[in-house]
């Protein structure tokens, strides 16, 4: 056990940590609104991110994009890859709704049910690209590692005042960028109409539907907008570590659905909470033990939480009633 | 519209089986125990055709069953905990791997264990625990674990339990690996002693290539463990759990001590898995850690949902077929996964009740299913 | 144990010249890229064998790399006849859990891949024979390497926490002594290697060895390289193949691979016969696999027709192989002086031999 | 005519509640529905506001034929369910209840103008704008229910059994304002158990036998048929 | 296994025989059964419930009534172990049960039914009764499992076969066994004793909504209480079915047990019950005979309006 080495760089360790967990945040979000709404841990939802991460590959292999262009190309193929990123997420997280999900709303199935056909889809997208993808295609495809350019290179861009910490312009993007988000997607469903007619099926959906709500036209909207969320969380994923793989997913997905837990599932701010909190937890844990009992150290934290707080950080944003 | 007509069929199938008179019952188990003990030599044409090692790059037939069985055995047990009290757990190969390493630890003369004990205690080098000894340790530790998992989380609902257990399922694989010192870390522990039985040919019983009589043993122990389960579930522990299911703030009221029955749920639950882990780590002789990765959890899991969450039928077809299938079709090769997971959805999505579901829970679904019908006013 | 339904062939005794051999390994899943080509190499060797007397195939046999599946395999090969050797188990994992079956049935394997120490060191058994140095041994070249060619004395020496990687940087930390700074262990699956790289830059390492596989250290040695890290990074095996300089891109410019496989002349009949059957490059591990297939097929050469004949002449076999002079000592390792290793550099994406290493033995 | 449901049929599984029932509701009108338990009051107001689909028969509301329509897009025609149980939102404040109920609406002034009005009624719920609905009691949650159908501005306003569970002043209060919203113009059908509370305030009723219209006529008419009297209001 | 034989057709027949589920009560009438002592009980700024004082004696029927909102359900709640009083003691049985966890509290003797009424949905009639008999019953997991405590069986007991009744006469029967039967033959006896007998196997989802309120009544009575509390068991009901209820309250408190009963409609309320407690804002206003009560010029400002002119 080594203290020292995380009090001495502890401010580094918080930056790192942070970044980290900006991402869990993003996925966060996906495993969070579709569980607000429908009770249901959409276990295909890592894969959705996975589907971010090619889509930008093959964007910027389309745009020919590399590293070392100019300001304005980069600009413009990182937008372009966000975009195409956010739009393939948030299809693919529809076509699972449509596929997996909505007949068995239809039927009326108990949610143990929707997680094993989550668990289905997720195993059919990871092994398209794994294998159908590479069948049909060949490379990238397949079960390798896969480059993908570091269109932004990355530098310092600043150096924090007094601690000394320097920031580089792709962990700035990574943090901005997911509380940017995540501010957004909060204000959207605490303001907006649509919003509240979230929250409204997520508490009752026949009332809600009594009121005004098209109950479909909120599950679509929830798995669009987690979806999309996924895909901002594949692009500043690439952006920072440069790789995709098939079933890149797998581990961000359960980072990222214990993150929402930890901030209490179902709730907005609890998965930006519980992702940050994670990310640094993990971050010091690697510190003073090593990578290999991060995981160990992540979940305990998960039960002592759970222990106190037993709906999470900030708890479930659903009110419970009693007798 | 077949979908219905399937649904019906199951139903009534089950009916008649209940209508039937008891001897005939009888005779029928009887029937179908001793033809499950006959299957590892199944030759007969067109039968022979469920054999696995058909194909030039089958597996071995009896080894297969054995697997069969010992996942049934685990899916029975997780029957216990989702089915029976309705908690999700997702870290149940923890149980699993506990009750491997357990015969591994104490009774593998290359475990570290064993080793320190050896050199404690002025022992001779080939001594270990007993496998008969073995199988209470086995139980005993996944029995704890499963209550010192349990009596934290277990007041926790429905989602935050299954990602605690999925974190349990880890913590035990990831300190099964780091820790090298006592659990021979990443590579694992050879020698995991076999069952004791009289020797023939020269070899041990329980020996690596005569796997049937492995699977007559776990076969035994299946018909066991589903002979208790089945006590539990028609009884007034079955309903307690039943109505912790249902409405858990009801049924305290009703004196149903609600975290008392959850963790004799999860208590059975983690024993029978620990009991499933021995069998598997003494048949394979070796275990490391990486046999009990994730992934496993969610097949045990698909094996109690897809065959009928609740339904101890179900739950063992769930368990033949998501083990038999993927080795009946090896052709497929690197095609299985693929397979497998579009085969989850299709089945779910068109039967979502489970193939062999519990009467009171099909019943459930086709009543949802009709409103849920009628209510999609919009065809 | 198992009742003959299916096999057609009558295999055993006798003149009659059809067996069947088995090669057993992660055909599918993740793994899959580091055991196909090898198998792929094993059916060249039977392909270009020349012998009108036999009938010989090889079997395919998917474990996913799992024990669990790989057992089932092996008692089915174990209680075939026809069978009569088996090129395997391309993990370590597998090999552990089938190697007592095989030993019992008496079907002898040549491994083309398994490099854990123990299988032949702390319990060995007869019928296991492997073509690849075991990891003590190449840790310690890996050393040699580090302290000789690249002159590090400040080596940082990372894992990936698995069967593969911890041994190896256990051995390679043994021979290093004082010339390592600091050790760090990764995960499987891992991307974001923040913690390590800080350790890294306090430790101020002139060289970094990492033992693990090409999934994790793409993106650690780009997030070396982001961090201005620029000392020499050395991989073990785990990193050999054609997917590593891909999946690292620019930042593995000029990272080193050790592997204890000589390079194959790209101009060899070997490399084009596999181009033109494969298509593509001899893989990781192709050049063992076809050692493996020749040394069974000299032995039906050589007459032997039963398993026992077989076993007695792979354990006094001495011949020249593709991957190196072959000879197997009494616990079924290659001894030491025939193996190579070899230093490959990663330019502009493609691993080129840069030097030759020899442990001390 | 507002409403029309014409040989309605509808069936839970295997249960069939409606066998083919008619009911019709002119504008302006107050139209009761009483009937025993399980009589199929509710599942006439289901079928009705469109939470579940018939099995046969048809629904024309102002002209329109709703009845493939879901309930969302029926609210938004302006037939507004206020259903049994209440159905508040439990995590919500009493406040987005409200506002829940103006859901569809665009008119943020007249939407205002609504809260005073419905505050007016219920001053309770005033004191409780930011109470969780979920902790309210009973007839509290009653009276949030009511005040949120209010919010949609109804054409037609269902209510299924709205005294249920609420102290006897109260009930004289909400059939008060029953009264009262009927005047200000919206036409209401209603479900009641207290059948002589609810006839003696109806222009016309219908009485529901399982699952069929027995008898139907004016308020006053069904309240002097010694057969309702017996049945629904307990005098021999 | 059959998931529900046919039980008790025959004995459907028969009529009702009130012995066979009136239970043994361990106190005189009119001794106090519970006491209400200074309860405070707050929810953040909400008071629910503010300084209450009452009691409840031994085989009478208590009303609870007040305005909406006046703190019933919580006084429910709070003796039930649902919520745990911020201040005061409540003593069942001279013993304090406050905090005492809501399965201990029922096993000391109270039930209860909910105001939004809340069974088994998935569970038929019957066996959502016999859940409230399980309340009584000693077989353990491990007993259930081995089956090892037996017990020898009356001759009403025995099996008739052959076998299986020197079986039993050797081996005795399990407790389980016999526990089970039991608890099945009280359940249907309960069932008819509330009136919906006739649909015993159907999902309690299913019952029509005053059936389902009966079956509450069935399951809590099931467990034996000393103390029943019903919460608004007539919301809903038509005035014949409240009539047919008051009936049934009465037949409960004549099976031994002592009954209360939150109600809003004042003709069952006065009609049944022998001693009303008037809450409203969380306080205690009035507490007398029904006439007494309804007299009372609070009692009528706060609640009842003026005079009720209510069927
Ligand atoms: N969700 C449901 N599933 C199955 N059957 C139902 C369901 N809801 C109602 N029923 C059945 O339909 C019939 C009519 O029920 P409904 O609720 O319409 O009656 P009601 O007249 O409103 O009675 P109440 O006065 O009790 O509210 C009853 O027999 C009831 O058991
Ligand atoms: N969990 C809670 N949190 C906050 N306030 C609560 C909670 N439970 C009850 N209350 C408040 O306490 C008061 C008493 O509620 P209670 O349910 O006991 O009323 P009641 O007398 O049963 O009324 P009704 O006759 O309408 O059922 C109400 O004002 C209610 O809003
Ligand atoms: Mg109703
Ligand atoms: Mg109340």
């Amino acid at each position: 056990m080594d203290f020292d080495a995380l009090i001495n760089g502890l401010d580094r360790h918080t930056l790192d940590g942070i970044t980290r967990g900006s991402i869990y945040a993003l996925v966060a979000l996906g495993y969070t609104m579709v569980y607000g709404v429908m009770k249901l841990i959409n276990f295909a939802h890592s894969e959705v991110f996975m589907v971010g991460t090619w889509t930008v590959l093959g964007t910027y292999t389309v745009l020919g994009a590399t590293a070392g262009m100019g300001v304005g190309m980069v600009i413009a193929a990182t937008l372009l890859a966000l975009l195409a990123a956010m739009l393939a997420s948030a299809g693919t997280a529809l076509a699972v709704e449509r596929i997996a999900y909505r007949p068995l709303r239809k039927k009326g199935a108990p949610p143990l049910i929707f997680l094993i056909t989550g668990i289905g889809c997720s195993l059919v997208l990871v092994e398209t690209f794994g294998q159908v993808l590479r069948a049909f295609f060949g490379p990238p495809f397949g079960r390798v590692t896969v480059n993908i350019p570091s269109v932004i290179e990355t530098k310092v861009v600043f150096t924090i005042p007094g601690i000394d910490l320097p920031v580089t312009n792709t962990r700035l993007l990574i943090i901005i960028g997911a509380i940017v988000m995540m501010i957004a997607l909060d204000t959207f469903v605490n303001k907006s109409r649509l919003g509240r007619g979230v929250r409204a099926v997520a508490q009752d959906p026949d009332t809600a539907s009594l009121m005004g709500v098209n109950q479909e036209r909120v599950i679509m909207l929830v798995f669009v907008l987690g979806g999309a969320m996924a895909g901002v969380a594949a692009l500043l994923f690439t952006i920072q570590y440069d790789i995709t793989k098939f079933d890149i997913g797998f581990i961000i997905g359960i980072k990222a659905f214990t993150a929402a837990v930890l901030g209490g599932i179902g709730n907005l701010r609890g998965a930006l909470v519980g992702g940050l909190l994670l990310g640094v937890v993990e971050v010091y844990a690697s510190q003073i033990w090593d990578s290999s009992w991060t995981d160990v150290t992540a979940f305990i934290v998960l039960v002592l939480v759970l222990m106190f707080r037993p709906t999470g950080l900030l708890g479930e944003s659903l009110g419970k009633a009693r007798a | 519209m077949s979908q219905i007509l399937d649904s019906y069929r199951g139903l009534q199938l089950g009916n008649r089986w209940d209508r039937a008179p008891k001897w005939f019952r009888t005779v029928a188990l009887l029937l179908v125990v001793a033809f499950a003990f006959y299957l590892p030599f199944l030759n007969i044409l067109p039968f022979a055709y469920i054999r696995t090692d058909l194909n030039p790059t089958g597996s071995d037939w009896a080894s297969v069953l054995f697997l069969i069985v010992v996942y049934m055995i685990a899916a029975v047990g997780l029957n216990v905990v989702i089915g029976f009290a309705g908690l999700l757990d997702l870290g149940y190969v923890g149980f699993y791997a506990l009750g491997a390493y357990s015969v591994a630890l104490f009774g593998s003369p290359s475990s570290p264990v064993v080793q320190a004990l050896q050199s404690r205690f002025d022992l001779s080098e080939e001594w270990a625990v007993p496998f008969v000894m073995c199988i209470p340790i086995a139980i005993a530790m996944s029995l704890t674990a499963g209550v010192i998992l349990g009596a934290p989380t277990l007041r926790l609902r429905g989602d935050y339990l299954a990602i605690v257990t999925l974190g349990f399922g880890e913590i035990i694989r990831i300190t099964a690996r780091n820790l090298d010192n006592v659990t021979g870390g990443a590579a694992g522990i050879t020698q995991v002693p076999v069952p004791p039985g009289p020797e023939i040919d020269g070899r041990s019983f329980f020996n690596t290539i005569d796997a049937e009589r492995w699977y007559w043993l776990a076969l035994v122990i299946l018909i066991l463990i589903v002979w208790l389960a089945s006590r539990l579930e028609h009884s007034r522990v079955g309903r307690a759990w039943l109505a912790i299911r249902e409405d858990e703030d009801a049924a305290a009221v009703m004196g149903v001590a609600g975290f008392k029955f959850k963790l004799w749920a999860f208590a059975i639950g983690a024993s029978v898995g620990g009991l499933a882990g021995l069998l598997f780590g003494s048949k394979q002789q070796y275990v490391e850690p990486n046999a009990f990765m994730l992934n496993l959890s969610f097949l045990f899991v698909a094996m109690v949902v897809i065959g009928g969450s609740g339904n101890i039928v179900g739950v063992l077809v769930g368990a033949f077929l998501l083990t038999y299938l993927p080795e009946r079709f090896r052709e497929l090769q690197e095609w299985r996964p693929f397979a497998f997971g579009l085969a989850l959805v299709l089945v779910m999505v068109l039967r979502p009740q489970g193939l062999v579901p519990s009467r009171r829970r099909a019943a459930e679904i086709e009543d949802r299913r009709h409103e849920a019908e009628e209510a999609a006013a919009d065809a | 144990g198992t009742t003959d339904t299916g096999g057609g062939s009558d295999g055993g005794g006798g003149d009659d010249c059809t067996f069947k051999i088995g090669a057993m390994g992660a055909l599918s899943g993740a793994n899959a890229s580091i055991v196909i080509p090898s198998v792929d190499g094993a059916e060249l060797a039977l392909d270009q064998w020349d012998n009108d007397e036999c009938d010989v195939t090889l079997e395919r046999f998917d474990t996913e790399g799992d024990p669990a599946k790989a057992t089932p395999v092996a008692t089915q090969i174990a209680g075939d006849e026809s069978f009569i050797g088996v090129i395997g188990g391309a993990f370590s994992g597998e090999t552990r859990a089938t190697k007592s079956i095989y030993q019992d049935g008496g079907v002898p394997m040549i491994s083309q891949s398994a490099t854990a120490t123990d299988l032949t060191q702390e319990d060995p058994v007869e019928v296991f024979h492997r073509l690849v140095p075991y990891d003590d041994y190449q840790g310690a070249a890996i050393a040699k390497y580090l302290t000789d060619e690249v002159g590090a004395s400040k080596v940082f020496v990372v894992d990936n926490s698995e069967a593969y990687g911890e041994p190896l940087a256990d051995r390679v930390e043994e021979t290093l002594g004082d010339a390592m700074v600091q050790r760090d262990k990764t995960q499987v699956g891992q991307t974001d290697f923040a913690p390590t790289i800080s350790k890294m830059e306090s430790a101020k390492p002139d060289a970094i060895f990492y033992g693990g596989y090409i999934a994790e250290a793409a993106p650690l040695l780009k997030q070396i390289r982001d961090a201005g890290i620029d000392v020499p990074f050395v991989g073990g095996d785990g990193l050999y193949g054609a997917d590593f300089g891909k999946a690292v891109g620019d930042a593995g410019e000029g990272a080193v691979v050790m592997c204890p496989c000589a390079p194959i002349e790209a101009d060899s009949t070997f490399a084009a016969d596999f181009e033109e059957a494969y298509g593509g490059a001899p893989g990781a591990y192709a050049a063992e696999g076809y050692d493996a297939m020749s040394v069974f097929l000299a032995a039906l050469d050589d007459g032997a027709r039963t398993r026992e004949d077989v076993l007695a002449f792979v354990n006094d076999y001495q011949g020249e192989g593709l991957s190196k002079d072959i000879a197997f000592d009494d616990n079924g390792d290659v001894p030491a002086e025939q193996v190579s290793y070899w230093a490959y550099k990663n330019e502009g994406g493609t691993l080129t031999p840069e030097v030759e290493v020899k442990p001390e033995s | 005519m507002l409403l029309e449901m014409k040989d309605a049929v509808l069936n839970y599984g295997k249960i069939q509640a409606l066998h083919g029932i008619t009911v019709e509701v002119n504008e302006g009108e107050v139209v009761s529905l009483i009937g025993a338990n399980g009589a199929g009051k509710t599942s006439t107001m289901r079928a009705l506001s469109g939470v579940r689909g018939l099995s046969a028969g048809s629904v024309v509301f102002n002209g329109e034929d709703v009845t493939k329509m879901r309930a969302d897009q029926r609210l938004r025609k302006g037939l507004v369910l206020c259903p049994e149980g209440r159905g508040i939102f439990p995590g919500m404040t009493v406040t987005e209840n409200l506002n829940m109920g103006a859901y569809t609406r665009k008119d943020k002034a007249a939407v205002d103008e609504d809260y005073d009005r419905v505050f007016g009624l219920f001053p309770r719920m005033e004191e409780r704008k930011k109470q969780v609905a979920g902790t309210l009691s009973g007839g509290e949650q009653q009276m949030l229910a009511i005040g949120r159908a209010l919010m949609s501005r109804p054409k037609l306003l269902m209510l299924d059994e709205p005294s249920m569970g609420l102290a006897p002043m109260l009930i004289q209060q909400i059939f008060d304002i029953i009264t009262e919203i009927s005047q200000q113009g919206t036409t209401i059908l209603v479900v009641e158990q207290n059948a002589k509370q609810a006839l003696s305030r109806s222009d016309r009723a219908y009485v529901l036998e399982t699952g069929n219209i027995v008898k139907t006529g004016t308020g006053a008419e069904l309240l002097d048929d010694p057969s309702v009297r017996e049945a629904y209001l307990g005098v021999a | 296994m059959p998931e529900h034989e046919i039980v008790g057709a025959e004995e459907l027949k028969d009529t009702s025989d009130h012995d066979k589920i009136a239970i043994e009560t361990s106190g005189a009438v009119g001794e106090v059964l519970l006491e209400v002592d200074h309860v405070t009980l707050r929810f953040g700024g909400v008071v629910a419930l503010n300084d209450v004082n009452f009691d409840i004696r031994r085989g009478e029927i208590l009303g609870l009534i007040g305005p909406n909102g006046a703190g019933k359900t919580t006084c429910f709640n709070a003796m039930t172990g649902v919520y745990t009083p911020t201040e005061g003691t409540i003593r069942f049985k001279d013993q304090e049960i406050a905090g005492t966890k809501p399965h201990r509290i029922n096993h000391l003797g109270i039930a209860r039914t909910f105001q939004n009424i809340r069974l088994f949905p998935e569970m038929s009639a019957l066996e959502n009764v016999m859940v409230g008999c399980d309340a009584r019953h000693k077989t353990s997991v491990l007993g259930v499992l081995f089956r090892a405590y037996r017990v020898r069986p009356s001759e009403g007991e025995l099996p008739k076969s052959g076998i299986r009744r020197s079986f039993a006469k050797v081996f005795g029967i399990s407790r389980h066994t016999l526990e089970e039967r039991a608890g099945r033959r009280r359940s249907m006896e309960l069932l008819r004793f509330v009136g919906i007998a006739d649909r015993a196997h159907e999902v309690a989802r299913n019952l029509p909504y005053g059936y389902q309120r009966r079956l509450e009544i069935a399951r809590a009575l099931a467990t034996e209480p000393e103390l029943i509390c019903l919460d608004e068991p007539a919301a809903g009901f038509n005035p014949a079915e409240k009539e047919d209820l008051m009936g049934l309250i009465r037949r409960i408190r004549d099976l031994g047990h002592t009954v209360l009963v939150i109600e809003h409609d004042m003709k069952l309320v006065l009609g049944v019950t022998d001693r009303i407690v008037v809450l409203e804002f969380g306080q205690k206003i009035a507490e007398g005979t029904p006439e007494e009560v309804a007299r009372n010029p609070k009692v009528i400002a706060a609640y009842l309006g003026e005079p009720d002119d209510a069927a």
